[in-house]
């Protein structure tokens, strides 16, 4: 069932996309609202890639180099955006990613050699389920093993107090940025893994809206929680398609629905579903014992 | 002087007039920005959208055949009413959940008001009907200026001396104040702090009601998704005359609407967003206080 | 229980997807347009004029079938037109696919109609790149670079403007082709074109300053190939700082909202090409009108007819297959020959693009006076 | 005497037109135990501040070993060796009782990054010993059994031994203790004024400490600085300060009273 296979395969991307502002938003508690930016970064340079330098090579070694250079572009966007941007707090900061990935899609619509505001045409299908999903494995393992570590322990440290992991020798700035890197290169590879699924790429598939949607998916499913970002992508990504078999009137209230969802959400639970915590089979069956 | 470089004066007067004209509606909204940051420091992201409502207001009050004066206030009231329904109903309970879920809060309501409004007016833009016939003044050989543009500008320095004299010399402009300055310590004084936000709220959508009106007189034009864009570079207006600061929300509105103004007409259109949200980075980075905004330390 | 939900959320999907099969004696089509969002009002007049003809067309059916319309919103956008196709193809198994009218919406789809074989025809996307993206995309429209032609031609034979400006819409590759061959063709024919770049980008409100540039340099005529949101806006502000000359542009400019935009002043002495006339004498087209007037209670404007067109080569192009599959009936379709629509006569080319004529309007307070019909 | 491992140097701070510390002249030497005492607003806290980076004097220089640190950031002086508690204690307060200890070992650890996402064997027995020497570490504070509790569910008394141990286990020569008995019932500033003594010759520190309650600091200091309106107004031994008549008259005078 290609319909299905292919939500199956959209929810894939955006939980790769979750899972990475995640880890700038829950984990190291920067407040971003660019992530659309260094997906759309990732998108056109793996779409760039394909369409005018693709390698005689297989293609799926092709996919892999591809999601390489899309990581590696949104990573290094990431490093440039962050050292300027990251030394701000809170809701500035969350200005000022939306700032930069506003920049970042109009210099893609005056960009012709992508297509500008036509779109970008004729990249290959790459992507299958399987090539998403060993991605999405990679970057729950990658974000889920640095967490363990003493780097994704100071990485939440910021987000608990800031002025203390100073205190105790943690250079805040290098973790920040850190976070903010990895973050974004993750988003970097969703882009191309998104350009060689969809086959098109048009610069407004990138603006505030799906920032905003993305931050949604995790603050539903919990700020700070791998587990909340992957239930959250999965929810958001399989509701409008669920709206859409409802018929054309619930379809069409869709993001009436989404923001009241979200009003409501912050009223009832401010800290998502799930919390900070991780959902683990074990803990759901202990749940059902008792 | 050869005419070229007497056209190129005729031409800055020009564009700083346009400027000034389109920095007014800045100020307008920047000054509702301004207010509710200063009181409560949550960026109230849905304030475009109270502008919307404004002008929305008007257009439906103008085509009903109420005249522009009586329409200009209801268009005030209308979105201060709906600002305080939604501080009651959305910001007050969560005032204590941090700043995160506040602006996250703040993106719902935005989004509600800008969807709701497309699937209940249509997504189409609608014009504005003509309330008056446009003068348009000549000042010397090729430097215009339209009645519009003189009501705008006249407007928004009337609204804003207004503001500063009930926030500087009234009662209530005081307890406004003392909200901000402390809110627990101005409780105890036996100030009644939550009518204080509401009343906040109340002035700020109204401003942005009036530059609404504003707007549709003088662009003629008027659809649910317009807060977007100047919500946005209202609140850079704001951070650029450094939020919280009542004079500093007009200087940055004008500064800002003029350099816009500049940037299209000695460069190029397309460069005027990516020049404002620089200007927003740049005054973050270099002074996040703001031109008008003083140095504070957060407390350890 | 919030995972009990979802689980239960997750076996409801195909359930759902499959459990609304239409009947399987129709022969189904699908169409994506945009019912909601910015630009609804192109995709909810097409949709009218389809419908108007899927009546005509099940009087008789085709080959003993009645036709069936499944209508897809893409909301105007590249991602959910991708989507919808995708649905159309999988969950509908429909025979062919119209739509849609933004042509960076009818690009996103375009690769998976292509890639699956099922013949998708636009009857509104005028982008160039639109049928290159393989053979079963074609179109019953005229592109870009006939309209940018045809108003180079009107400029400069019919209006005799020799010295024009052209001011582009830069978030829009509509704007941009458009803009790129009038440059091209009104050079040729010996106009002069104002070197400099005037630009402005969709949802921009003041003009002014923009204006006062174009002003300076004292062009004859203006082209402006944009979007009537912002046209209109533009041609009231123009006048409003005493820009006299006929501001020109494409079928972007169609819209009933354009006089109320620019106002009595603005609207004058202004003319753009389009599809269609409800002025045109035809009698298939006066035919037409008045059966849509009684429908919907208003003029249909090009969207209508081209969507009403689109529809009616399809189901001519049925009944010519050799046989009801999505092969034969791409065949059918790409050889269309002579088809008398409401917008013209249909003829597609080697590359699946129609050939025929643009008509110029002018618009003025009353509303679009015809002026005349170019052909190419 | 040898050199002062910590020397501020006229140190002084200005807020707008307030200046909080005025020429603030203060040693500290291997081994010391020295206290700070002053009526509120004395700029006490402003002082460790200073020291610990979050504020750049606006003039004068600190020196630390005989480098000028007054433009380092935090955590470059936390790594160079001084650690601090804070007056309202400030805990990772979602984490784990022995993570927070383990956030502050953190500069022992040499795995890179990558090593801890593909679990490689460096990353295994770095994490093993650093696990190991936060439960010593927490035992010494009687702190082992609730390892595993969040932060912020400890009792108050609890947490501020947390604080003590997290600000320990960065492995200082000098430690500032910003008033660590505040908010304690008098059996347990007493158990705290023996445990900061055994701190100091235990881990072979020096400490800072700024505290309001006399006794502890009278009973614990070696020697002691008075401030007053920024200004220092007086330092000596415990002894000396006690019948300083300008203390009396700024401090003591009033609390005797």
């Amino acid at each position: 069932m290609e319909y299905l296979a292919h939500l199956t395969l959209n929810c894939g991307i955006f939980i790769i996309l979750a899972v990475s502002l995640n880890l700038i938003n829950g984990m190291a508690g920067q407040f971003s609202l660019g992530h659309a930016g260094f997906w759309a970064i990732g998108a056109y340079t793996g779409a760039a890639f394909s369409v005018f330098s693709p390698l005689p090579i297989p293609d799926w070694m092709n996919l892999f180099i591809g999601c390489g250079i899309g990581g590696i572009s949104a990573s290094i966007a990431g490093i440039l955006i962050g050292i300027p941007c990251l030394r701000l707090r809170g809701d500035y900061l969350a200005i000022a990613t939306l700032g930069f990935s506003e920049i970042i899609r109009l210099l893609i619509v005056n960009m012709d050699v992508v297509g500008g505001p036509r779109g970008f045409t004729n990249i290959p299908k790459w992507a299958n389920l399987g090539w998403v999903y060993l991605w999405v494995v990679i970057t729950i393992l990658f974000i889920s093993n640095l967490m363990k570590g003493t780097h994704g322990r100071a990485i939440i440290s910021i987000r608990e107090d800031e002025i203390a992991a100073e205190s105790i020798g943690i250079n805040t700035f290098k973790y920040k940025l850190m976070a903010f890197v990895i973050g974004s290169g993750f988003a970097g590879v969703a882009g191309a893994l998104f350009a060689y699924s969809q086959q098109f790429i048009h610069p407004n598939g990138f603006n505030f809206l799906w920032s905003v949607i993305i931050l949604l998916m995790i603050i539903l499913g919990g700020l700070g929680s791998i587990t909340g970002a992957v239930i959250g992508a999965v929810i958001l990504t399989l509701l409008p398609e669920v709206l859409r078999l409802m018929g054309e009137t619930i379809s069409q209230w869709r993001m009436v629905i989404y923001s009241l969802l979200l009003i409501m959400l912050m009223l009832w639970r401010p800290q998502g579903l799930f919390g900070k915590k991780e959902l683990n089979l074990s803990a759901l069956l202990g749940r059902k014992k008792s | 002087m050869s005419e070229d470089q007497l056209y190129f004066f005729y031409d800055l007067f020009q564009y700083l007039i346009n400027g000034i004209c389109q920095g007014s509606i800045y100020a307008l909204i920047a000054l509702g920005y301004t207010m509710v940051y200063g009181i409560i420091k949550l960026i109230n992201f849905a304030h475009g959208e109270f502008y919307m409502i404004g002008a929305f207001t008007g257009y439906f009050c103008i085509r009903g055949g109420i005249p522009l004066y009586f329409a200009f206030p209801i268009a005030m009231l209308v979105p201060g009413i709906i600002a305080v329904l939604i501080e009651k109903i959305a910001y007050k309970p969560i005032r204590h959940a941090g700043r995160i879920p506040a602006l996250i809060t703040a993106l719902g309501v935005s989004f509600f008001f800008q969807y709701f409004g497309q699937n209940v007016l249509g997504a189409d833009p609608k014009a504005f009907p003509e309330v008056y016939e446009e003068t348009i003044y000549n000042l010397g050989e090729a430097v215009s200026i339209s009645s519009t543009q003189i009501i705008i500008i006249v407007t928004t320095l009337v609204l804003m001396l207004f503001l500063r004299w009930l926030v500087m010399s009234t009662k209530v402009g005081k307890a406004m104040r003392a909200t901000s300055f402390n809110k627990d310590a101005s409780e105890l004084m036996g100030i009644d702090t939550d009518k204080i936000i509401s009343f906040t709220f109340f002035i700020g959508a109204s401003m942005a009601g009036a530059a609404g009106v504003l707007v549709g007189i003088y662009y003629n034009t008027v659809e649910p998704m317009m807060g977007l864009i100047p919500g946005l570079k209202a609140f850079i207006a704001a951070v650029l005359g450094g939020i919280g600061i009542i004079p500093g929300a007009v200087l940055g509105g004008l500064v800002l609407g003029v350099v816009e103004n500049l940037v299209v007409g000695f460069w190029e259109s397309t460069y005027r967003d990516a020049v404002s949200f620089g200007i927003l980075i740049l005054i973050l980075l270099v002074k996040p206080t703001g031109i008008l905004g003083t140095k504070t330390k957060e407390k350890v | 229980m919030t995972f009990k939900t979802i689980l239960s959320l997750l076996f409801l999907l195909p359930h759902i997807a499959f459990g609304a099969k239409a009947d399987a004696k129709d022969i189904m089509l699908g169409a994506v347009f945009p019912m909601t969002g910015p630009i609804a009002t192109y995709g909810q007049e097409s949709v009218n004029g389809m419908k108007l003809a899927l009546k005509r067309i099940n009087l008789k059916g085709i080959r003993g079938k009645k036709v069936q319309l499944i209508v897809e919103d893409n909301k105007g956008e590249p991602v959910e037109s991708a989507n919808a196709v995708r649905k159309l193809i999988s969950v509908d198994d429909v025979y062919a696919i119209l739509g849609s009218v933004a042509s960076s919406n009818t690009l996103a789809g375009a690769p998976i109609a292509q890639s699956a074989k099922v013949p998708m025809l636009t009857p509104a996307s005028t982008n160039e790149e639109v049928t290159k993206m393989g053979k079963y995309l074609s179109r019953t429209c005229f592109t870009d670079a006939f309209q940018g032609e045809v108003m180079a031609k009107f400029a400069y034979n019919s209006l005799n403007k020799k010295h024009a400006a052209i001011i582009v819409d830069l978030s829009s590759d509509y704007s941009k082709g458009l803009a790129r061959i009038f440059k091209k063709r009104f050079k040729a024919m010996g106009g002069t074109i104002i070197p400099q770049d005037f630009s402005y980008n969709q949802k921009d409100t003041d003009f002014r300053t923009l204006l006062r540039k174009v002003k300076r340099k004292k062009p004859d005529i203006i082209f402006l190939p944009g979007y009537y949101q912002e046209v209109g806006l533009i041609l009231k502000q123009a006048r409003q700082i005493g820009m006299v000359m006929p501001f020109i542009g494409g079928d972007g400019w169609h819209s009933d909202s354009l006089l109320k935009l620019a106002g009595k002043k603005g609207i004058k002495n202004n003319y753009y090409s389009s599809h269609f006339s409800p002025d045109d004498t035809d009698p298939a087209v006066q035919n037409f009108v008045k059966e849509y007037v009684a429908a919907y209670g208003s003029k249909p404007g090009a969207m209508a007819a081209l969507g009403y067109d689109g529809l009616m080569v399809m189901a001519d192009a049925l009944k010519r297959a050799t046989s009801l599959n999505r092969e034969a009936l791409q065949k059918a379709i790409a050889s269309t020959q002579n088809f008398k629509g409401v917008t013209g006569m249909i003829t597609l080319d080697k590359m699946r693009n129609a050939r025929k004529g643009a008509v110029v309007l002018e618009t003025t307070e009353q509303g679009n006076i015809f002026k005349e019909k170019i052909s190419p | 005497m040898s050199a002062p491992i910590l020397h501020a140097n006229n140190i002084t701070m200005k807020f707008g037109g307030l200046v909080a510390v005025d020429q603030l002249n203060l040693k500290v030497f291997k081994n010391d135990l020295v206290g700070i005492i002053g009526p509120n607003g004395a700029g006490k806290t402003t002082v460790f501040n200073m020291i610990t980076g979050i504020y750049t004097p606006s003039d004068g220089e600190i020196i630390l070993e005989k480098r000028n640190i007054n433009t380092e950031r935090p955590y470059a002086i936390s790594q160079l060796g001084i650690s601090r508690t804070f007056q309202n204690i400030r805990l990772f307060k979602d984490l784990s009782v022995i993570d927070n200890i383990r956030l502050a070992g953190h500069q022992g650890l040499t795995y890179s990054a990558m090593s801890s996402i593909i679990r490689s064997k460096s990353f295994k027995t770095a994490e093993k010993k650093l696990t190991e020497e936060a439960i010593d570490l927490l035992k010494i504070f009687k702190l082992e059994n609730k390892k595993d509790f969040l932060a912020k569910n400890l009792p108050y008394g609890e947490q501020r031994r947390l604080e003590i141990a997290r600000a320990l286990a960065t492995g200082p020569q000098l430690l500032l203790l910003d008033e660590p008995a505040a908010g304690m019932n008098p059996n347990e500033t007493n158990e705290l004024s023996e445990l900061i003594g055994w701190l100091r010759d235990y881990f072979k520190i020096a400490i800072l400490l700024i505290e309001h309650d006399m006794g502890l600091v009278m009973n614990v200091c070696e020697r002691i600085y008075v401030l007053d309106y920024g200004k220092l107004i007086a330092h000596g031994t415990p002894g000396e300060i006690q019948n300083n008549p300008k203390v009396i008259e700024a401090y003591l005078g009033t609390e005797v009273d």
